[in-house]
Order: C-alpha cells, then structure tokens, then sequence
C-alpha cells in the first residue's frame, strides 16, 4: 500500500494495521525518516551556542510530482513484492512543510523471514530516494536551499541492480 | 501543444510551474534547446542537462526520447525525498 | 536501553518513546519478531487444511538464563553503539509461553544517518540470535520440540566479523 | 562447590535445571567428563559436546576454560531467540 499525503501519520497505528488479525508474519521491519534540525551554519554540531544571526528557525518543505510520485512509488513497492516473499508493505510519503522532528516518510515490510523484511525496507528506501519525485527545500530563518542529491544515495540505489 | 512542468529549483529560477508550448520538437533534447532561448530565465536554469532529469507522460526518458502533441513533459532535479 | 520480560510491549509507544522530545534524529529503523504460525505436520504450506489429527493448537514457549541474557543484550547494545552513530538504542526480549501473532523481540535504532540505523538493527538481530541465551520450545496439540538453531543464523552473525 | 545450571533440552533430559557439584574438575571438559558419569540422563544430554554451549559466571567460555570453586557454570544447546 502506498499513501502520498501532507499530514503526519501514526507509526504505531500503521504498524499494528500491518499486521492485524495475521499470524503467519514472522518480520516486520520499518523505518522512519525524520527532519533532523541541522546544527547553525558557521558552527560545529557539537557547539552548544553560536554567534550566527537569526532565531535559527528551521523547515523542511517537501515539494512532488503530484501523479507521477503515486505511479513511481507503487511501481516501486511491486518491484520490491518481485523480489522479496513479502507479506504486506507499506509506503507513506509526506509532502509540505515540516519542523525538524517531524516525520517524512515510513516503510514497513512483513515477512516470514527477517532478511527479507530487512532488505525490502532497505531497497523501498533507496530506490525512493532516487526514483520517487520529491525534493526537499531547507530553510532557515526565512532563507531557501534546495537540498542537492547525494551520490551516496545514487550508489545506494545501483546495489540492487537495474537502478 | 506540449504542457510543461517544472519542480523544485527548476521550477523557482524559471519562475513559473507550468506552461503551455507549440513546437516542432521531436526529442526531448530539441524541446530543451527551444525551451533554453526562451529566456534568461530558462537559459539559466536549463544551461546543465546533466543537472536535469526528464519525464514524459510520468515516466523518466533521456534526452534522445520523443515527445509527441499532448505529451506532458516534466523537468526538474535529482530527487532528494525520502 | 535493554529490557527482558514476560509482558506484551507496545510497538507505537516504545518507537515514540525513542525519538520523545529529540530534534536530531533522521532514521528510526525497527524490527520486531514474531511467533509464526506454523503449517500443520504432512501438509504443504499453501495447504488450505489437512488431515492431521489434533486442534492444532499452537505455541511458543521461551526460555532464558537470567541474569546472563540482561548481560549478553547490554553487551550487544554497547557494540552496535560502538560501530555506528545511534543517538538511541532499544532490545526488548520477552520470555514465557506466547500464541501465534505475539510480539517475541523488539530492536529499534535512531541514528543522524539511515544505513547506520539499518545496519545496526541488523546486527543487533543478529548477534542476539546467536549470542543472548534464549531457546525456542514450539509445541503442538502438546507435543514440545525444542528449535534446532541454523546455520544461516551463524553465517549471518559472522558477517559483521567478529561474530 | 560449583553450581550447574541446564537449559532447554539439556535441562529436560537431565530432568534437573540446577544441581550444586562438588568436584576436583579445573576445566569445563573435565567437568563434562564426571557430569557425563553421574546418570544415564546426564551421559545422553551431554555426549555430544560439539552441540553444547558453556558458560562461566555467565560468560561464554570453551572446554579448556578453567573452572574454580563457587562458580556457576550453565551447559545449554546453542540459541534459539529473537
């Protein structure tokens, strides 16, 4: 199941819909990405303070492809049902704006197996991240950066082959 | 008529997210040399196709793919969600 | 944070409790385990029925060593905590006799990065596999059978050396 | 004295979970060896060592380890959790 959608979800309720009335589930793996509140530019993570100007106010705004997000994800999340003996998954993708803290996207797989749950919930996240149409705008204190993709992610995609 | 879409950085150094175009383009790359001299705007944003992902009709092509009357062609950078 | 116990957990509330009040998490990777109902001896799995006599009913009975399970999961946590970034680390492990679809383990980690948080639930189910002292007794219709450990479980944990 | 704890089928073939030993055994194999003799439970749950687990005080050791008085010393099949 996939879901495209600008208000936050429920991990717990997600999860435990996942599996519910099944007992044939062996693995349910999940992931959670998050805005993560970036430490102020011009100071190193672990200074407790800075000098920087601004209150540091921080978002995250999720701009997509309206349509084509929901075609790529749900071809997304077959290609992992190909792949892997999966019971059920699952795919929820906000868009908008977010405050650090806030939840961006989930996947979760089941499976008899934990493997399987782990990988499909691996490949779902690195395929998405470089196949799935958003792109994330950071601001802070009003100023705009449009986050520049990540080789990493790119290498990341191509170990599953065919990406 | 092709309709166009941009998104993200695309989209803001244009200055519009849609727009409407006649044209004689039968490859995505002649669409994006026409769509470059249409002005500064786009000659700027579109100056590094490498920097640039395409979809036709929601599905990514590459510069050598068609485009026909009606398709709708989208033009935006690498994806960063998740 | 490590936890052994007989009593059911909350998915929902452990994963809110780990990320509760933090700002600087980007990956929340989890994992639980559970009693899989088996198929019934002499049939195939994808066997709508069978001809086996009893109810079938089913369950799973964990035992532990006390004392040295708390030791061997804090030592688990403390060598994910050394291999990768987490910001938060949880094991729960219940014990006691448990039905098909019951929770038996929980491993979730939180991490700046989302192949850490992968990476190190992995091996946290890993190692516990093979290095928290457990033992699965399966029982059917009353009849025990204590669970052969795998090979593949081994391999798995060797992987991340060490093992 | 040494305390001896079993687990899983080791325990049910024994038919004890604990049983306090005194013995002159300095290693975990040599104390394998007088168990093995106690009873014929003992000698059918502890014959195959390659399918045995050892644990000191609640740390793994191997046969050669050596065992002293007052230690615990738990024999169990490899695990099965998670």
């Amino acid at each position: 199941m996939i879901r495209v959608q600008a208000e936050d979800f429920d991990l717990g309720a997600e999860l435990a819909a996942l599996r519910e009335g099944r007992r044939d589930i062996g693995a349910l793996a999940s992931f959670v990405g998050l805005v993560r509140e970036m430490a102020p530019e011009g100071t190193q993570a672990s200074a407790p303070d800075s000098s920087h100007n601004g209150s540091g106010e921080q978002s995250m705004t999720l701009e997509h492809y309206p349509g084509m997000t929901e075609k790529m994800l749900a071809e997304i999340e077959a290609e992992a049902q190909a792949r892997w003996p999966l019971q059920a998954s699952l795919i929820i993708h906000r868009y908008g704006r977010l405050l650090p803290g806030e939840q961006i996207v989930l996947v979760a797989c089941a499976s008899p197996h934990r493997h399987a749950a782990f990988e499909a919930c691996q490949f779902l996240m690195d395929w998405l991240k470089t196949k799935a149409p958003f792109w994330k705008l950071e601001e802070v204190d009003g100023k705009g950066n449009w986050v520049d993709a990540r080789e990493s992610d790119e290498a990341a995609a191509r170990r599953w082959q065919g990406g | 008529m092709i309709t166009l879409l941009y998104f993200a950085w695309v989209r803001s150094d244009i200055g519009v997210a849609q727009e409407a175009l006649e044209t004689k383009a039968e490859t995505v790359g002649e669409l994006l040399a026409e769509l470059q001299a249409r002005s500064d705007q786009h000659a700027h944003a579109l100056a590094e196709p490498a920097r640039l992902r395409f979809a036709v009709n929601q599905t990514f092509v590459e510069l050598g793919s068609p485009v026909r009357d009606g398709d709708e062609v989208a033009i935006f950078p690498p994806m960063t969600g998740g």
